[in-house]
């Protein structure tokens, strides 16, 4: 039972609603959201056990960004059942914010203020606190050194590394990546690789547009075209060349 | 391997100290609102020289001049009010924290508030040297009672004014033209009770009627905006 | 009292302007009946091409 | 389904209507100040009060939008304001025709409905801007009637703060003109407000009709054309109507509309 839903006095024993060991950490079924009169997504039903990785692979606007912002709670569904941490979105929102970790390509970071008062006030935001957490993480991404100056005196991928630094401070159940890789140098790469990598051991949902790379960390691979189910398979049974056929 | 333990939701005076924090640091970072709404205060009171062709003014057309320069820069203040969050992701940011809600309508409220208090301690001096006719030590107590009742006005409408046009194309034309219709019942309010304690003879009294209807203005549309804030940030 | 016959055009001019933003009004939204009933033409056309292409549904 | 009762609807607009004028022309005596002028006075407060009304209603639709996240209330909100909006310049012009005739200038600031008037119309004027600025369909009708819901609220309160503030310098007659008229003004005058009413329902109905109808037609020439000849949608104030919830819900549109 995590420490919020204790508070909220649920008592219900046994609810599979947030049992410590729930089997779906993401549980999807019929998931459709509109824009406007058209549609962004259709029918998605999936079913991603914790620790797993997904993978979400697909052409331009075909609502990967869009799946990827539902489950960060940033967008309501429009129709269809959406149970993320064994919580049902969106009603109980409020059980799994701070419990995600969203890195897109948006770094969500304040330019005027340093990587360590963007740290400190997300923490805030996260009741996290001290600063012991944000320190191990800024030396984890290496930017201890230039942790006091204003980030728009930073380069694009000491950001993103910052960036990486905010998604985990608050010690996330699910990692939703957008493309993560972006903005990356190798050496940076290698550097975030056991926060957000496969090593995390943490539930993640990776959007990218390199399928061979994502497929060897993938458990699950999803393809979307046009907000519709295009392809759903474990990651094995597919190869690279089923999954460029997605984007003809 | 049990799913790491939530942090506990954050009690929200935690989190309106850290974004009051980051409304400070920022604003003294790039001085974005705050200098531009002083300077454009005093130029327009010499605007208003040149224009009334008048050395000093008094009573209603005093308090007329000082209300209408203060409005007009409050309006740069809204516009600035929530261009950070809007450009550097800190709507996103904040919605995917499990903070209250109110708090971000609390923190960007007093920092308007902060804005406008900054901006008075230099018009009201700038105005008293420039253009108010009679002296203005004896009608400073009352018309700190107006200011007051002023800003919450301001501070209320331009906040949810601000959050409702900063993520549209044309924001900074929006702002003004949604909030100055709406702000109009506070510019008259606050204008009728502070020309008498401009007047040119003796600052007279405060007159009552108006500062219970600005007051009950305030409270009305500040529960309005406290109903309706969270709207503007869900998608 | 301003006598009867200067009263007159004032009361007139109110009324036609009542009665012409009423016109105006349904004008525009007869002008947006017009664009349904062209879009539906082309609509029923395409519906056609598409039963006589298919050939086989015999198209209801 | 709002085009079911539209042509009852309209047929009873019509006949109130013609009633009114002829009972107003020719039953109603001249006033005793303003003599034949006041005829005027039947088009110009009548209109008033339902534009108001009208006004009112965006806001409570929008209210019932913003809990049922149903795009139909949303598109109830926006005609109901579209179309007040349309009434409310008929308003001004009345109004200002009245203002010359009886005090011989075009505009006067001591009239409070006038002047209220006014300050509503330069509030609303901006809720299609802000419409057309936002280009997310969803974020749009959400923006518009948190929108509605402030400037609903804000009808009455400006209502009494105007009058109060005009009623300070000097008091009009006119301010509570319609309470103590007598007999035959009375109702001629309260006629003039249930035709005018329904005519604002029948337009309001007529618009609903119109809209539901492009929407349900640019939903076949999805089915018909396949989802990818369908052009990006051009940018537009008009809110979207998601029809599964629309069509889904047409036996209560026809009742639960207005």
């Amino acid at each position: 039972m995590c420490a919020r839903c204790r508070r909220a006095g649920r008592r219900r024993a046994g609810a599979s609603r947030c049992g410590v060991a729930i089997l779906a950490a993401i549980e999807l079924r019929g998931l459709t959201r509109r824009y406007g009169e058209r549609v962004a997504l259709a029918d998605v039903t999936l079913s991603l056990a914790t620790g797993q990785t997904l993978a979400v692979l697909g052409p331009n606007g075909a609502g990967k960004t869009t799946l990827l912002r539902l489950l960060a709670t940033l967008l309501r569904p429009h129709g269809g059942v959406v149970e993320v941490l064994g919580h049902p979105l969106p009603k109980e929102n409020w059980a799994v914010r701070g419990r995600i970790g969203l890195l897109g390509h948006e770094p969500l970071l304040y330019r005027e203020l340093s990587a360590r008062e963007n740290l400190a006030l997300h923490g805030a935001l996260h009741g996290v606190t001290g600063t012991r957490r944000s320190e191990e993480l800024l030396a984890a991404v290496a930017m201890e050194r230039r942790a006091d100056e204003p980030l728009r005196t930073l380069s694009r991928g000491m950001v993103q590394r910052v960036a990486v630094a905010r998604t985990l401070l608050h010690d996330p159940a699910l990692l939703l990546l957008d493309e993560p890789r972006a903005n990356l140098d190798p050496a940076a790469s290698e550097l975030v690789e056991p926060l957000i990598g496969r090593a995390s051991g943490r539930t993640r949902v990776i959007v990218s547009h390199d399928p061979a790379g994502v497929l060897a960390e993938a458990d699950l691979v999803l393809g979307l075209v046009r907000g519709r189910v295009a392809l759903l398979a474990g990651a094995a049974e597919l190869d690279a060349a089923a999954l460029t056929e997605l984007y003809r | 391997m049990s799913a790491p333990g939530a942090a506990v939701a954050p009690r929200t005076h935690v989190v309106l100290a850290a974004l009051l924090r980051k409304e400070l640091r920022v604003e003294l970072r790039s001085f974005e609102a705050v200098p531009a709404m002083s300077l454009f205060s005093v130029t327009t009171f010499v605007l208003f020289h040149f224009a009334l062709s008048r050395n000093t003014l008094s009573g209603d057309l005093a308090s007329g001049v000082l209300w209408v320069t203060l409005l007009f820069a409050a309006m740069l203040g809204i516009n600035r009010l929530f261009v950070a969050d809007a450009e550097q992701g800190g709507f996103d940011g904040f919605l995917l924290s499990p903070a209250d809600r109110s708090a971000l309508l609390y923190a960007k409220a007093l920092t308007l508030l902060a804005y406008l208090v900054v901006l008075e301690l230099v018009a009201v001096p700038a105005f008293a040297l420039l253009l108010l006719g009679p002296a203005l030590w004896p009608a400073l107590p009352g018309l700190l009672v107006v200011l007051a009742l002023g800003d919450l006005g301001v501070v209320v409408i331009g906040t949810l004014v601000g959050a409702l046009a900063v993520r549209t194309s044309v924001r900074d034309l929006l702002g003004p033209m949604i909030s100055l219709p709406l702000l109009v019942p506070v510019l008259l309010c606050a204008a009728r009770a502070s020309s008498p304690v401009l007047a040119a003879t003796r600052a007279g009294p405060l007159p009552l009627r108006w500062l219970v209807t600005l007051a009950l203005y305030d409270l009305v549309f500040g529960l309005i905006t406290f109903a309706v804030f969270d709207f503007l940030l869900e998608d | 009292m301003i006598p009867l016959h200067d009263a007159v055009p004032y009361v007139a001019a109110a009324y036609t302007v009542f009665f012409a933003l009423i016109l105006l009004y349904l004008a525009i939204m007869s002008g947006k009946l017009g664009r349904i009933e062209r879009e539906l033409g082309e609509l029923t056309e395409l519906a056609a091409r598409r039963g006589a292409g298919a050939g086989d549904r015999d198209e209801p | 389904m709002y085009g079911k009762r539209l042509r009852t609807l309209a047929l009873t607009t019509f006949a109130a209507l013609t009633l009114t004028l002829v009972l107003a022309f020719f039953w109603a005596p001249n006033d005793a100040d303003q003599g034949f002028l006041q005829k005027i006075f039947y088009i110009h407060v009548p209109l008033a009060i339902v534009t108001l009304c009208g006004f009112i209603y965006g806001g409570v639709a929008a209210i019932a939008h913003l809990r049922t996240h149903d795009s139909r209330w949303d598109m109830r909100s926006y005609v109901a304001i579209h179309l007040s909006l349309v009434f409310g310049v008929g308003v001004l012009i009345t109004g200002s025709i009245w203002a010359k005739g009886s005090w011989g200038v075009w505009w006067d600031w001591s009239e409070p409905t006038l002047v209220s008037f006014l300050l509503i119309m330069l509030l609303y004027a901006t809720y299609q801007p802000l419409r057309f600025a936002i280009e997310d369909p969803e974020r749009q009708a959400r923006y518009a009637s948190v929108f509605a819901i402030t400037a609903g609220a804000f009808v009455p309160i400006n209502f009494v703060i105007v009058r109060l503030s005009t009623a300070y310098l000097h008091p009009r007659v006119l301010g509570n003109v319609s309470a103590n008229l007598p007999g035959r003004f009375q109702v001629v005058f309260y006629l003039s407000l249930v035709s005018i009413a329904l005519l604002w329902i029948t337009l309001w109905r007529y618009e609903m009709t119109s809209k539901h109808a492009s929407a349900q037609l640019r939903a076949l020439r999805r089915l018909l054309a396949g989802e990818d000849e369908e052009q990006l949608p051009r940018r537009s104030a008009v809110p979207t109507l998601s029809l599964e919830t629309a069509s889904a819900g047409s036996a209560e549109g026809g009742g639960g509309a207005r």
